[in-house]
C-alpha cells in the first residue's frame, strides 16, 4: 500500500478509536495530533468531545513523543479537583515505549491510560527536506504515492520517501505499541523480538577517535543549549537535570564546545538503556541538531550488552537498574 | 543625491574597506543554519536569505559573556575587566524586524537604576547596514508592530536589494558618515529609488500574517486568571526554543565558575529563558511559575502586556522566528487570536 | 576554681560546628620516623600547607599518633584556633580511628577530621622518585584540605548486638572459639560442613614437639562441644548465605540430608555389618575403606551415621527392620534450611593440604610407594587403617629405607606452588621420622631440606634430638627426580648442596612434605562473607601485627590456617584471640555505626526507583511524601553507605556521607595539575 | 601495598566502593584537565559492599561506549579491579595507564579548566 493510503487509514484507524473510547466514557481527553499551523510540523492536541474527533489526524509529521505529556513534571492532564484524567493515548510503537519505559520507573500508572496503537508508517526528517530545499519558503508538504510533494513560492519539488525518512524510523522494529492486556486498543504488537544487527553504525565505529572527535564536534558545536532536546524527550523528566544543578556546579552552562560535549555525553549516559528512539530530540532541534547517531548507539549499547531493548516488556528492568555477576569486562584493564 | 548604489560585486570591495576598523558581521551559512557571523572571507557571506536562525541580538548580548575574571592573592583581589569591549562591529544585512530588537533591547538594558554598560558599550560601537526584505516569509507579521519590511528608521544604513545592486541610503549621522568615507560608492539614479519605492509596496503587501494586537494589553491586563491559559499551555514542552531564537528576549543568568582550591574564578552572563521550570524557583523550593500554564502566560504578558507598560512599545518585532521554530507548534498567532476572543469583562469586574 | 577543676572544664567544651561558618584547617604533616621524612622534606611540606586556602596552622612532628603528638593537635582545637583537622601519613586504615578520638576528646565533632595518605600513597611507593613523591605528598595534602573545607559533623548511630556467634569451621580453632564464647555465655552456632566436628587434627597421630597424642587432647574437646548447651551444633551444614552487617547478620545455614534420622540413630553400627558398598575412606585418604553408611571415625561427634548418597545403590537392606532397629534411615530425606541472627562470625575453615600430583618428578600418584605426609600420618595412627604399624601401599611391608622431601609445594618461586612457608612441615616430617624410628630403630631415614625451621617453644630441641638421638639423615639438597627401581623402590637423584656433590639413594618408601593451602572453596566463603583474601589465598586479616584476628569487614574474624599456615599452638591461639574480640564486641551490647550513609534530597529525587533496585541491602524503598510526593528514602540502619545508589542517579537526588558529591568535586578541583 | 613502587604521577581520590563513582567524577576530572582518569574495584564476587562493583560496572560499561562514541580515546578513562592485597596488580596497572597515557599525550580535548 502507498503511503497516502496508509495515512488515510491510520487516520481513520484513530477516529474510530477515539470516537468510541470518548462516547463509552473509557477514557476523559484523547490526545493526539491536529495539523499544524506551519509546513512540516503537526500540533499536538487534546480534545475532549466526540464532534471534535474529527480534529485528530496523522501524516508522517507526528514527530512529537506524546508520552511527554504524561509526565509528572507537566501536570496539565488534570480535572478540576487536581485528579488525574483518564487519557487515551494515539500511540506510534515509540509512544507506546515510552509509556511502558515510565511506567518502569513509576513515573506513570498505565491503569490510567489507553494506548491507541496505530502502525506508524514512518517519520520524516525535516532537517533533511529544509537542507535539500535550502533558503526558499515551504508553503505545503503533502505525501502522494510514495513520494513527498514540496510546494513553495517558485517551487514544487518531489522527494522519494523513504530517502527522506529519520534514521531511526528507517531501522525501526517497533512500529506499533507493543501490546499489554487491558491497555492497548488498536493495532498493537505481541511479544515484539528485536534483531538488529546495527549494520547501519558500521561505518561511524569504524572511525578513529580522532575523527569520531571532529564528527561529533561538527555535529554538535552549534547547539545553543535551550535544551529543546531535554524538554521534549518522556525521559527527561527530572525535577533538576544535572546541568542545572548546583551545589556544586558540576558543569559548565556556556556554549563553549566543552560544556556542550558534556551536556550531550552525559545527557546520552542518563538515556543508556531508556531512550526509546523517537527522535523528538533531533526533530524538534531549532538548530537542526541530528542526535540520532547518539540514539542509535544508546539502542546498541543496550541491545549489544544487556541484551535490552527500552520499552518493551513492563516487566524486565533496565540495564541501569540491574546488575550481573556475568556481565561482559572486556573494558576493564588486565595485566599483560 | 543623498542615495548611493553599491553593486553586488562590490561587496568584497566594502568588505575591504572596513574590516580594518570592524569586526564585519554578515549572514553566513554555518552547517544548515544562517547565522551572523564575523567574516573572515567575504566570499562567504550569504546574500539569498530569509533572516538568520540566530537573531543578530547574539552581536550585543552574546550566549556566554565572561563579564570578568578574578584572582585572590591573600587579601588582595585582582580583577580582570573583558577587553574588547570598543572594539567596533558592523552588523551587515540586519533585518528591519531585527533592527528594531536592538531598540527594545537597549530599552531593557540602558534605561533605569542599573545600567548594563558593557552591552551599551558594544551598542554605541555597532554600526548597522540593514537590508530590507522583498520577500518575508509567511510567518513574518513586522506589519502588525507598526513595523513594516522595509522600516529604516532604526538602522545607520538602510540597504534596498535590486537584484544585482543595493541601493544604499544613509539615515543616522553615523551612517551618512560611513557612507561618505566610502567615496567610490556611485550616485542612485531616480529609476533605482522608484524601483526601491515599488519594492517596498510590494514587500508591504506580500506580508500575509495580520494579528491584531491594538488592544491585546487591555485585554490582558484583567484576565491573570483566565482559563485560556490552561488552554494555550496545555501542548507546550517547557523548551526555552522560543525565547532563546527571540531578538527581544532578554534574561539572563549569572553564574560564579570557580575553582575552589586555586582562589581564582569567573562570572559569566548566559542567556535565560523564563520557559524554564529552574527560572523562578525560590531558596524554599516554592515556584510561583511551577507549570506551563504560568509560564507560557508571563511569555505573552511580557511581550504584549508589561512591555508596553514600561516603555511604550510591544515586546515583539514580529519576526516570526517562535512561530517556526517551536517544536510543539504552539503557534503565537493563534494564541493571540484566542486571547482577542477572550469577551471584555465588565468595568466594574475589574476594578474590584 | 581550683587548677585541675579548669583543666576539666577546658576539655569538656565542645567545639561547635554548623558548617557554616569559615573552615579553619589545621594540618599536621608527620614524619612517620624515616617512613615520610626520609624520602620528602616535611618542613617543606608544611611551608607548602600553610599557603592553601583556609589553612589556619600547619605543623610536622615526628609521630603524631604519639601521646605528644596528639596532644599538639588537641591543644589547637581546643584554644579555637581550628574547626577542621588534616593529618598527612599513614592510611586512614591505620590511625583514623585515632585521630578521631583525639578530635572527639577535644571536643570537636571527630568527622571533621580527614587523613592524607602520604605514607601508603606517596613516600612509600615512590621512594625511588623522592622528587615525584614531594608532588604527590603535597597534591594529596591540598586534596584532603579541600575536602576538609567541605567537611560537615555527622553524629555517630548505635546498632544493638545479637550476642550470638557463628563459627564456620569446627575444627580445633572453631571448636576452641567455640568454647570460649560459649562459656562467656554468648550463644554460638558451629556449623561443620563434615559429618563431625575435629578436622585435621583428628587425622593427626601424636603432635610436636611433646608428642602428646592428638586424639586424647582432642577428642574430650569435641565432647566438651557436643555437651555445652550454649553451643548449637550443625555438623553436615553449610552457610549459603549471610546478609546483614556487623551486631546483625543473618545467616542461612542448610542441613544437607544425612539420609540417617540424627535424632532416632543410635549409633549402634549394625547397619554397616550389612552394608554392601565397600569405598575409599576420606578420613584415611584412601588407605582404608568404608561403607556407604558411615561415621568418619570411631570418636566422631556426632557419632551418628550417615549415608554417603554418591555411593549408596539404594538397595534397601539398612533400612530392613532387623538391621536398623530404631527404624532410622531416610533415603527421601531432603535438604534443611534455617536463619539465624548473629552479632558476629568467626571463620575457621581450615586447609587443603597440597596435592603434589602436578609435581611429576616426584611420582606422586604414579608410584605407589609415594605419598604425603598426611597419608603418612594416617599410617602411623594407632587409629589408622594400619594400627600405627606403617608399612608400605606397594607390599604392605614395613620400609627399611624412607626419605622425606619437605618444602613440598612450599617457598617456591619457580614451578607454581605457592611462595610462602607453610610453617608445619619441617616439624611434622620430623616428628613422623622420629616415630618411624621409635618403632625401627634400624631403619634409614633421610630428611631432604632448604632448611629447617624449627621456631616455636621446645621445636630447635625437638629437631636436635632428632638427629642426634634417633640417628635421622638430614640432607640438604632438593631432589631433581626420583624413579622406580625394582620392588617398587623408589631411587632418588639429588644434590647433596653441603658437599656440594650429586647424589642417588635407593628408598622403600618417599614421603612428600606437603604444605598448606587455603581451601579450594575459600573463595567463596570470602563472597559469602564479604572478606578479602590475601594473595596467597589465606583470608586477609584487617592488619598483620594489630589486628591479626580481625577481617576488614566489622563484626567477622578469622581463626586457625584459614588465616595462614599455622601449628595447633597457633591456632588455639588465634582462635581464642578471635573469640576474645568477638565477645569484646559483643560485650558492649551496641556498636558504633560510621553514619557514612546515603541522605535523599526530597526537591531532588523524581522516584524513578533506579535506586531500589540497585541496593543489595534492601535499604531504599519508594515512599509517598506528603510535599515531594513519590521519593526515596532510606533506611539508615540497612545503608552501608557504599553509594552505587549516588553513583547512578540522574537527578543526583542520593548522597552519601563522609564522601559527598561536593566533597568529591573539591578534591577533584583541588589537585595540582 | 606492600612498597611496590608505581609512577608518582597519580593522585588516589578515596571513596567507599567503585559503586560511589558518578560518571561525574570521570567527566569532571577531564575537564578540569587530568590527562586520565582510572577507577579501580574489588573484584567481582569480592565486593565489600557485595554488589557496588557490578552496579558500577555496568555504569563504566556505558560510559566506556559512550566515550568511545565521542570520540575520547578510550585510554584515557581506565577501569581495572584490583584487591586489597594486590600490591603487585596494581603496580602493574598504574605502569600500564601511565604508559598509555603518556602515549596519548596530554588531554587537549577538554580545554574548559573551570
Amino acid at each position: 500500500m502507498v503511503i497516502e493510503d496508509q495515512n488515510k487509514d491510520i487516520e481513520q484507524l484513530i477516529r474510530d478509536l477515539a470516537r468510541k473510547l470518548l462516547k463509552e466514557k473509557e477514557v476523559d481527553v484523547i490526545l493526539g495530533y491536529t495539523k499544524g499551523t506551519i509546513p512540516l510540523t503537526s500540533l499536538p492536541i487534546v480534545i475532549d468531545k466526540v464532534e471534535d474527533v474529527d480534529k485528530l489526524i496523522w501524516n508522517n509529521l507526528c514527530y512529537i513523543n506524546l508520552a511527554k505529556y504524561l509526565v509528572p513534571r507537566i501536570p496539565t492532564l488534570m480535572n478540576e479537583e487536581g485528579q488525574k484524567l483518564k487519557v487515551g493515548i494515539v500511540s506510534k510503537g515509540c509512544i507506546g515505549r515510552a509509556l511502558i519505559h515510565l511506567s518502569v520507573e513509576h513515573q506513570i500508572d498505565l491503569e490510567n491510560i489507553k494506548i491507541i496503537g496505530i502502525p506508524c508508517n514512518g517519520i520524516i526528517n525535516r532537517k533533511k527536506i529544509e537542507d535539500e530545499i535550502g533558503e526558499r519558503e515551504i508553503f505545503e508538504i503533502s505525501v502522494s504515492g510514495d513520494n513527498i510533494i514540496i510546494k513553495g513560492e517558485d517551487l514544487e519539488q518531489t522527494l522519494p520517501f523513504n530517502e527522506y525518512l529519520n534514521d531511526l524510523c528507517k531501522t525501526c522494529q517497533v512500529k506499533s505499541p507493543p501490546s499489554i492486556e487491558n491497555i492497548c486498543v488498536g493495532e498493537c504488537l505481541e511479544n515484539p523480538v528485536i534483531e538488529d544487527d546495527f549494520s547501519d553504525m558500521t561505518e561511524f565505529d569504524s572511525k578513529t577517535p580522532e575523527e569520531k572527535w571532529e564528527y561529533i564536534k561538527n555535529l554538535l558545536d552549534t547547539c545553543t543549549r535551550c535544551y529543546a532536546c531535554r524538554e521534549v524527550c518522556p525521559m527527561c523528566y527530572c525535577n533538576l537535570c544535572f546541568v542545572d544543578q548546583n551545589q556544586p556546579v558540576w558543569f559548565g552552562k556556556t556554549t563553549a564546545y566543552s560544556d556542550i560535549f558534556t551536556f550531550h555525553l552525559i545527557r546520552a549516559m542518563h538515556m543508556a538503556g531508556r531512550c526509546v528512539g523517537c527522535g523528538a530530540c533531533s526533530s524538534v532541534c531549532p538548530m537542526g541538531i541530528d542526535l540520532n547517531l547518539i540514539n542509535r548507539s544508546l539502542e546498541k549499547i543496550a541491545k549489544e550488552r544487556f541484551n535490552f531493548t527500552s520499552g518493551i516488556d513492563p516487566e524486565a528492568l533496565p540495564p541501569m537498574m540491574a546488575f550481573d555477576m556475568e556481565d561482559d569486562q572486556e573494558f576493564m584493564m588486565e595485566e599483560d | 543625491m543623498e542615495q548611493k548604489v553599491l553593486k553586488k560585486d562590490q561587496i568584497v570591495k566594502l568588505y575591504n574597506d572596513l574590516v580594518k576598523d570592524y569586526n564585519f558581521y554578515a549572514p553566513i551559512k554555518e552547517k544548515r543554519n544562517i547565522i551572523f557571523g564575523k567574516i573572515t572571507n567575504p566570499e562567504d557571506i550569504v546574500l539569498n536569505y530569509y533572516n538568520s536562525k540566530v537573531p543578530p541580538k547574539e552581536i550585543l548580548f552574546p550566549q556566554t559573556d565572561i563579564l570578568f575574571e578574578y584572582k585572590i592573592n591573600g587579601k588582595e583581589i585582582e580583577i580582570e575587566e573583558p577587553k574588547k569591549l570598543d572594539e567596533k562591529n558592523i552588523i551587515f544585512g540586519i533585518r528591519p524586524c531585527d533592527a528594531h530588537s536592538f531598540i527594545l533591547l537597549m530599552n531593557f538594558f540602558s534605561q533605569g537604576e542599573f545600567k548594563d554598560e558593557i552591552i551599551m558599550n558594544r551598542r554605541e560601537n555597532t554600526t548597522l547596514i540593514g537590508i530590507g526584505c522583498n520577500t518575508p516569509k509567511s510567518t513574518c507579521f513586522c506589519t502588525s508592530i507598526e513595523g513594516n519590511p522595509f522600516q529604516k528608521e532604526d538602522m545607520d544604513i538602510f540597504l534596498v536589494d535590486l537584484q544585482d545592486k543595493y541601493l544604499v541610503e544613509g539615515i543616522s549621522d553615523k551612517g551618512k558618515k560611513l557612507i561618505k568615507r566610502l567615496s567610490w560608492l556611485t550616485d542612485a539614479t531616480n529609476a533605482d529609488i522608484e524601483m526601491a519605492q515599488e519594492l517596498g509596496k510590494k514587500a508591504e503587501e506580500a506580508i500575509v500574517t495580520k494579528i491584531d494586537l491594538k488592544n491585546i494589553d487591555k485585554i490582558l491586563d484583567p484576565n491573570f486568571d483566565h482559563q485560556i491559559w490552561k488552554e494555550v499551555s496545555e501542548i507546550c514542552i517547557g523548551c526555552g526554543t522560543c525565547s532563546f531564537l527571540c531578538p527581544t528576549c532578554t534574561c539572563f543568568d549569572v553564574i560564579d565558575e570557580n575553582v575552589p582550591n586555586e582562589n581564582r574564578g569567573r562570572r559569566v552572563r548566559i542567556w535565560d529563558t523564563c520557559q524554564s521550570c529552574l527560572y523562578t524557583l525560590h531558596t524554599s523550593g516554592h515556584n510561583p511559575r511551577n507549570s506551563c500554564i504560568e509560564r507560557v502566560r508571563n511569555r505573552i504578558l511580557h511581550k504584549f502586556c508589561y512591555y508596553p507598560e514600561n516603555y511604550g512599545m510591544l515586546g515583539c518585532v514580529g519576526c516570526g522566528r517562535c512561530v517556526q521554530l517551536c517544536p510543539a507548534n504552539n503557534d503565537l498567532r493563534a494564541i493571540i487570536e484566542k486571547i482577542n476572543k477572550i469577551e471584555q469583562k465588565k468595568e466594574e469586574k475589574v476594578t474590584v | 576554681m581550683t587548677e585541675a577543676k579548669k583543666e576539666l572544664e577546658k576539655v569538656k567544651k565542645e567545639i561547635v560546628v554548623t558548617g557554616n561558618e569559615k573552615p579553619q584547617v589545621g594540618v599536621y604533616v608527620c614524619d612517620c620516623g624515616i617512613n615520610i621524612a626520609g624520602v620528602v622534606s616535611v618542613p617543606d611540606l608544611v611551608k607548602y600547607a600553610e599557603t592553601l586556602p583556609d589553612v589556619a596552622v600547619a605543623r610536622e612532628y615526628k609521630f603524631f599518633c604519639s601521646d605528644t603528638g596528639q596532644n599538639i593537635i588537641k591543644e589547637d582545637i581546643q584554644s579555637g584556633l581550628i574547626n577542621r583537622v588534616v593529618v598527612a601519613a599513614c592510611s586512614p586504615r591505620m590511625h583514623e580511628p585515632t585521630f578521631r578520638l583525639v578530635c572527639k576528646e577535644a571536643g570537636l565533632n571527630q568527622f571533621l577530621f580527614e587523613q592524607a595518605n602520604i605514607r601508603e600513597h606517596s613516600t612509600w611507593v615512590h621512594m625511588k622518585d623522592p622528587e615525584g613523591a614531594f608532588e604527590a605528598a603535597k597534591d594529596l595534602i591540598k586534596m584532603s584540605v579541600a575536602k576538609a573545607r567541605e567537611l560537615k559533623p555527622l553524629e555517630v548511630k548505635t546498632v544493638s548486638i545479637e550476642p550470638a556467634c557463628l563459627i564456620i569451621g569446627g575444627g580445633i580453632a572453631g571448636m576452641n572459639s567455640a568454647l570460649d564464647l560459649a562459656t562467656e555465655g554468648y550463644k554460638v552456632y558451629l556449623v561443620e560442613r563434615t559429618p563431625t566436628i575435629g578436622g585435621h587434627m583428628a587425622q593427626l597421630d601424636k603432635t610436636f614437639p611433646t608428642m602428646d597424642c592428638s586424639a586424647c587432647i582432642l577428642t574430650p574437646r569435641m565432647v566438651d562441644v557436643a555437651r555445652n548447651e550454649n553451643i548449637e551444633l550443625l555438623t553436615y551444614s553449610e552457610v549459603v548465605e549471610v546478609t546483614g552487617y556487623v551486631g546483625n547478620f543473618e545467616a542461612t545455614i542448610m542441613k544437607k540430608p544425612h539420609y540417617v534420622d540424627q535424632e532416632a540413630c543410635t549409633g549402634c553400627g549394625v547397619c554397616v555389618d550389612y552394608c554392601p558398598v565397600v569405598t575409599g575412606n576420606e578420613f584415611d585418604l584412601g588407605l582404608a575403606t568404608r561403607k556407604a553408611i558411615y561415621i568418619p571415625f570411631p570418636q566422631a561427634v556426632p557419632g551418628k551415621y550417615t549415608i554417603d548418597m554418591d555411593n549408596c545403590i539404594k538397595c534397601g537392606i539398612c533400612a530392613r527392620e532387623d538391621v536398623c532397629e530404631p527404624d532410622a534411615i531416610r533415603y527421601d530425606e531432603e535438604p534443611e534450611y534455617m536463619k539465624v541472627k548473629v552479632g558476629t562470625i568467626i571463620i575457621a575453615t581450615g586447609w587443603d593440604l597440597y596435592d603434589p600430583t602436578g609435581l611429576k618428578q616426584y611420582g606422586y600418584g604414579r608410584y605407589p610407594n609415594v605419598i604425603d605426609g598426611l597419608q603418612m600420618e594416617r599410617l602411623l595412627s594407632s587409629t589408622g587403617p594400619l594400627d600405627g604399624k606403617p608399612t608400605r601401599p606397594s607390599d604392605l611391608k614395613a620400609p627399611h629405607s624412607i626419605a622425606f622431601l619437605q618444602c613440598v609445594g612450599s617457598r617456591n618461586f619457580r614451578e607454581g606452588g605457592n611462595q610462602y612457608c607453610s610453617r608445619v612441615c619441617c616439624m611434622y616430617a620430623t616428628k613422623q621420622a622420629r616415630q618411624y624410628k621409635e618403632k625401627h630403630p634400624d631403619a634409614d631415614v633421610y630428611i631432604f631440606y632448604m632448611d629447617v625451621r624449627a621456631f616455636g617453644k621446645g621445636y630447635e630441641e625437638f629437631y636436635e634430638s632428632a638427629g642426634k638421638n634417633y640417628g635421622i639423615n638430614y640432607i640438604r639438597g632438593r631432589i631433581a627426580e626420583v624413579s622406580e627401581g625394582e620392588d617398587h623402590s623408589i631411587i632418588i637423584r639429588a644434590e647433596d648442596t653441603l658437599l656440594q656433590e650429586p647424589m642417588e639413594l635407593k628408598v622403600d618408601m618417599f614421603v612428600l612434605s606437603c604444605g598448606l593451602e587455603s581451601r579450594s572453596d575459600a573463595g567463596e566463603v570470602a563472597s559469602l562473607v564479604r572478606v578479602q583474601r590475601s594473595s596467597d589465598g589465606f583470608f586477609m586479616e584487617a592488619h598483620p601485627k594489630l589486628r591479626p584476628v580481625d577481617t576488614l569487614t566489622e563484626g567477622i574474624f578469622i581463626a586457625g590456617v584459614a588465616q595462614g599456615p599455622k601449628d595447633i599452638p597457633d591456632s588455639v591461639a588465634q582462635a581464642k584471640g578471635a573469640a576474645s574480640s568477638a565477645a569484646t564486641l559483643m560485650a558492649k551490647g551496641e556498636v558504633e555505626m560510621e553514619p557514612f550513609f546515603a541522605v535523599v534530597r526530597p526537591d531532588r529525587c523524581i522516584g524513578c526507583g533506579m535506586c531500589v533496585e540497585n541496593c543489595t541491602y534492601g535499604a531504599i524503598e519508594l515512599i509517598d511524601d506528603r510535599h515531594f510526593g513519590k521519593i526515596a528514602s532510606i533506611n539508615q540502619a540497612l545503608c552501608k553507605g557504599c553509594g552505587a545508589c549516588s553513583g547512578n542517579c540522574r537527578c543526583s537526588a542520593i548522597d552519601i556521607f563522609g564522601f559527598t558529591g561536593e566533597q568529591i568535586f573539591s578534591i577533584i578541583m583541588g589537585g595540582e595539575l | 601495598m606492600s612498597r611496590i613502587q608505581y609512577p608518582s604521577n597519580i593522585r588516589i581520590v578515596r571513596v567507599p566502593c567503585s559503586g560511589r563513582v558518578n560518571p561525574f567524577f570521570i567527566i569532571k576530572s577531564l575537564l578540569r584537565g587530568w590527562d586520565g582518569v582510572v577507577v579501580s574495584g574489588c573484584h567481582p564476587g569480592d565486593c565489600h559492599y557485595v554488589s557496588g562493583n557490578l552496579v558500577a560496572r555496568r555504569r563504566f560499561a556505558i560510559l566506556q561506549d559512550l566515550l568511545n562514541l565521542f570520540g575520547i580515546e578510550p585510554d584515557r578513562v581506565t577501569f581495572m579491579w584490583s584487591s586489597a592485597s594486590e600490591g603487585d596488580r596494581f603496580a602493574n596497572l598504574i605502569k600500564k595507564v601511565t604508559k598509555n597515557i603518556k602515549r596519548l599525550g596530554p588531554n587537549k580535548k577538554f580545554e574548559s579548566t573551570w
